[in-house]
């Protein structure tokens, strides 16, 4: 599917998956990204819905997502949240889902581990890197530095004493 | 296959290996035929001439180079591996007062021959050397000056 | 004392399970790779990996970089397909200024690419004969990826850490006795590697060790992540250079090599027929690289429109991608670098449970780790 | 105290009976046999590398002295001159015990082999039976210096030698009987004197070569090396058994697995390609018969050492259960089915005889 067949079936999930009902009026499911410029179509979903899409995503027969090439843990100043790239093998078509979550001091997003097993070295490093805590994860530990290292150096607002400042 | 196929096939194979490494065993045995190591301090290196040593700084017979302080390599570097003490002076031809180069500062122990300071340069004063004689016992001798006391900027490099 | 009247199965038979760490300093992880093993005797019950060892913070160290400075760093990624890497950053920036390279650039690019990923392979080929105690494969390797070495040298000036591509073309214009090296490896490469084929390939007890070791499926591989020769062993169509064509790929004809069997014996099968496949490539744009600049006119200080940008390409290791998120300054906000390595490293730990120790070795160097590709 | 004693009681009993000078020349060939083998033991690895050199496409070692020769002299006094090393957690004793008896073993079964006729330091009437058993002690040695540096790479070695040591020990039995059968004695000298006309590789035409191959691959095994280098595996257990091992310590463990490769080289020429003697008598006239006698013997040595680094430089390693099939499935019926065959055609006298 292209991007904008992509774009127009997703929207028709708002009214034929069975946890819609749970959703606020004001909250839409896939919020696509226009001000993205990208060859593939960006969506953000709410956090609440997250897993249940990200399953959903999978299992669908018109859309079969089950090659999640890259996971990349973002910082965006204020919120903290993942990008997700899914890719299907079968149809070959690409959707960039990004979930994000306000809260800095412990920041939960549900494991997609038991989806995509890539996810496990991968939202390990995210946790070890940018601090985001992945609830269900089977072994969620530290996975470059060493254990006892403080803070999380992808943070925006991480500081290191060691850091070279540059001109 | 049967049992004694199998004994068979398995000699046959292992002997098909054994005439590859055979094969360049005996001649090498000789003749040294296919031996392809280079012995290096008794053979001199193959070096091309694009191959990146070292930055250096070209001078010419006159002990004048090109550089004329711009700082656009220290910018380009991404290791901040150059440094430029610049200085002003007295140009002695025209009376006006002039920044120039006091010392480039060239860090090669911390260089990743990425070449983009001699891309950046706008007066190609800085160049790659093939030389890669550069161990040394003191880290310090890592750090070099590259252009030669009392050189001076070529004329008509600025305009 | 009663006699012990209960019957045994086997399973009270089992020994007790223990771990064995392997590595960081091990010869057969080729780095600072540690696995921590819970082994039962010889047989591989369990892997965990522990990485970090080589970690450098590249992902971060980018972050106060400018777009140019960016390459050289990615260099050190997969040091063996270093070139590739470098044309990743090179191809996201381009896209993300929306650049159109001169064909010369795209042809350049495209023929590097390819002598770098045999050259990788070749690499690979010698020290996997080393992991299962072929000494000899290595020199023989070398002896080959030497001449690639060398075209590599009069051109880029390197012979590992290229930094050969900048944005908009690459750094410099191709060496005079490029084409008529090239020409020369062509046939020497079509000579020795059926060479290697006699020496390992058919060895009998070579192929006991690989026929049937290591299984990973299909729906595995993919489930994992795995990309590249891993995946193709596999039978997943994941090229790149087929899927997402980049550079010069959409114009010249090469087959995605693909093994349906997925185990050792087909990894190793698939990076054995892409050498012949990269030596195609390159004899089908070795007589016609067009005439053109080698670089494009490109701003000193690059800046990225604010935005996201993507670009994957097959290296000799699998699917390599950029991720550059730029909010419009001269530095990224934030870059991922997708390494094959770690989705590898993922599938690894399915493919490697339940085989014994020497196995594990072997399947190791058929999913062929570079561990700074790993740990960036 | 008690020590001295005995020894005091050993030596008076050697002197009552043979008289001191007896004891003295005794020892002073002990001497010479054990530095010969020493030397030996250095130039063979310089022989492995220097091939090694050339099927890599190599030169090999050729800085030390004339052609390299010197090389492994200046390695061996590097090794001497290294920190002999004991892991904390060591079990001292068994750990130093260990490279003791793996070089013992190595030595004492040097003793009958005959290098030309009268040449050799023990001839008697069950010598290869004591080849096979001193052969045998060696993996001792192995297990127990493993089992002592308390690492795990190491006991997984030394556990791989004991399998394979048990297991290929059965197969080199049956080649070695199938000689025995032609040969009708288990005396060394016998068994050269009995090819007095044809070796016993041609004297038995196919069962002796199909055990001709048999001892070569179990004889393979025996030494540790490629394609059977599981117990040491330097890409799979790092260096095996002697990996917490330094200086003297490897260096006697090394010196050991090249003085064993040559105990089975040497014994597969006495068994098989005639021992000292000269293909069709060509040197049989000429004077100082036991100096042809060494060189014929010692050539016919480097022929199948040479034949074993091919296999070294050429093979992958074997893996541990395809190690087994191929002792149980393979090597062990073919070898019975083969005594039996060589049986029946000693029974019927069906060897060839030249000459």
């Amino acid at each position: 599917m292209t991007a904008e067949e992509l774009k127009n079936y997703l929207q028709t999930w708002d009214d034929s998956l069975e946890f819609i009902e749970e959703i606020p009026e004001d909250v839409a499911l896939f919020a696509a990204l226009e001000d993205v410029p990208s060859e593939w179509l960006n969506v953000e979903v709410p956090l609440s819905h997250f897993k249940g899409i990200m399953r959903h995503l999978k299992a669908d027969e018109k859309t079969s997502f089950d090659y999640l090439f890259n996971m990349t843990g973002m910082d965006w100043g204020q919120e903290l949240g993942v990008i997700y790239h899914l890719e299907s093998t079968r149809h070959g078509h690409i959707l960039v889902v990004r979930v994000r979550t306000a809260d800095r001091e412990n920041p939960e997003i549900p494991t997609v581990e038991d989806i995509w097993k890539t996810a496990h070295l991968h939202e390990r490093e995210i946790f070890d890197l940018l601090g985001i805590r992945f609830t269900g994860h089977s072994n969620l530990k530290r996975i470059f530095l060493t254990p006892d290292f403080q803070g999380h150096p992808l943070r925006k607002d991480y500081e290191d004493d060691y850091m070279i400042l540059r001109k | 296959m049967t049992y004694l196929g199998k004994i068979l096939y398995g000699i046959k194979t292992l002997w098909t290996g054994m005439k590859v490494t055979g094969g360049y065993f005996f001649p090498n045995i000789t003749r040294k035929k296919y031996v392809i190591t280079r012995q290096y301090p008794d053979e001199p290196a193959v070096v091309f001439p694009r191959f990146k040593g070292e930055v250096v700084m070209w001078h010419n017979e006159n002990n004048e180079h090109r550089c004329t302080g711009c700082q656009a390599c220290e910018i380009a570097c991404p290791n901040g591996s150059i440094e430029i003490i610049w200085k002003r002076e007295v140009d002695p031809e025209t009376g006006k007062k002039k920044k120039m180069i006091d010392q480039h500062i060239y860090h090669l122990s911390m260089c990743t021959m990425c070449s983009l300071c001699i891309q950046a340069c706008p007066t190609n004063a800085i160049m790659w050397s093939t030389n890669f004689h550069n161990a040394t016992y003191d880290r310090g001798l890592l750090t070099k000056v590259l252009n030669k006391p009392g050189s001076k900027l070529m004329a008509g490099v600025e305009e | 004392m009663e006699p012990n009247t209960q019957i045994l199965s086997t399973e009270d038979l089992r020994s007790q399970e223990y771990f064995l760490n392997m590595g960081p300093q091990h010869p057969a992880t080729h780095g600072v790779l540690r696995l921590l093993l819970t082994m039962d005797g010889e047989i591989v019950k369990n892997i965990e990996p522990d990485l970090g060892y080589i970690h450098r913070g590249i992902e971060k160290m980018v972050e106060y970089d400018t777009y140019r400075q960016i390459i050289h760093v990615t260099d050190r990624l997969d040091y063996l397909s270093s070139h590739i890497n470098n044309e990743a950053v090179a191809l996201a920036i381009e896209k993300a200024l929306e650049v159109e390279v001169s064909d010369r650039i795209k042809v350049i690019r495209t023929m590097m690419d390819e002598l770098t990923r045999i050259a990788s392979h070749l690499l690979w080929w010698g020290v996997m004969g080393m992991d299962i105690g072929a000494l000899t494969t290595f020199m023989y390797a070398f002896r080959d990826r030497e001449m690639i070495n060398e075209i590599m040298e009069k051109t880029t000036g390197a012979r590992l850490t290229m930094s050969y591509n900048i944005p908009g073309g690459v750094m410099f214009d191709l060496h005079p006795d490029f084409v008529k090296d090239v020409k020369a490896f062509i046939p020497h490469m079509r000579k020795v590697l059926p060479e290697y084929d006699r020496l390992l390939t058919g060895n009998i007890i070579f192929q006991r060790r690989m026929k049937g070791v290591g299984y990973l499926s299909a729906e595995d591989a993919v489930s994992h992540g795995a990309s590249g020769p891993v995946a193709r062993g596999s039978g997943v169509r994941c090229d790149i250079r087929k899927k997402a064509p980049y550079s010069a790929y959409d114009r010249v004809k090469f087959d995605e090599i693909i093994e349906t069997g997925g185990d050792n014996l087909a990894r190793y099968q698939v990076r054995m027929r892409e050498m012949y496949e990269s030596l195609n490539i390159l004899e089908q744009l070795v007589d016609n690289i067009p005439e053109g600049p080698y670089q494009m006119p490109m701003r000193t200080l690059i800046k990225l429109p604010k935005g996201e940008f993507y670009q994957r390409v097959e290296t000799a290791r699998g699917e390599f991608g950029v991720f550059i998120v730029s909010d419009g300054k001269k530095n990224p906000y934030r870059v991922k670098f997708r390494s094959p390595g770690l989705s590898n490293l993922n599938a690894l730990i399915q493919a490697g449970r339940g085989v014994k120790l020497a196995d594990l070795v072997a399947i190791m160097s058929t999913f062929d780790f570079v561990i700074p590709d790993i740990d960036r | 105290m008690m020590n001295m004693l005995s020894i005091n009681i050993f030596q008076n009993w050697l002197e009552q009976t043979h008289g001191i000078w007896y004891v003295l020349v005794l020892a002073g060939i002990a001497a010479i046999y054990l530095g010969f083998f020493a030397v030996a033991g250095l130039m063979l690895v310089y022989l492995e590398r220097r091939v090694a050199g050339y099927f890599q496409l190599r030169l090999g070692p050729n800085r030390v002295g004339p052609w390299g020769l010197l090389q492994t002299i200046a390695d061996a006094l590097k090794l001497v001159s290294k920190e002999i090393f004991i892991p904390k957690m060591a079990d001292k004793l068994l750990y130093k015990a260990g490279y003791y008896i793996v070089i013992i073993a190595a030595l004492l079964a040097l003793a009958v082999i005959p290098f030309a006729r009268q040449i050799q330091a023990l001839d008697f009437n069950v010598g290869l039976f004591f080849i096979s058993a001193v052969s045998s002690v060696g993996v001792l040695g192995i297990l127990i210096g493993a089992w002592g540096s308390r690492n795990k790479y190491s006991l997984i070695g030394a556990m791989r030698s004991g399998l394979q040591m048990i297991s290929y020990e059965l197969s080199a039995g049956f080649a070695i009987i199938a000689v025995v059968l032609m040969a009708g004695t288990l005396k060394m000298t016998g068994i050269v004197e009995a090819q007095k006309h044809t070796w016993f590789l041609f004297q038995g035409h196919l069962p002796a070569i199909i055990a001709f191959m048999i001892f070569l691959i179990s004889g393979t095994a025996e030494t540790n090396r490629v394609p059977f280098d599981l117990v040491e595996g330097e890409s799979e257990l790092g260096a095996g058994f002697h990996t917490e091992y330094s200086g003297m310590g490897f260096a006697f463990f090394f010196l050991a697995e090249f003085i064993n490769m040559f105990i089975i080289s040497a014994l597969g020429a006495t068994l098989f390609l005639g021992g000292w003697l000269a293909p069709f008598g060509i040197t049989d006239g000429l004077p100082a018969q036991w100096l042809w006698g060494m060189i014929w013997f010692l050539l016919k040595v480097f022929v199948l050492i040479f034949l074993l680094m091919w296999f070294r430089w050429t093979f992958p390693r074997i893996r541990i259960d395809q190690l087994l099939t191929l002792e149980w499935k393979y090597l062990l019926p073919v070898g019975l089915v083969n005594t039996v065959i060589m049986a029946w055609i000693v029974w019927k006298d069906w060897l060839i005889h030249l000459g």
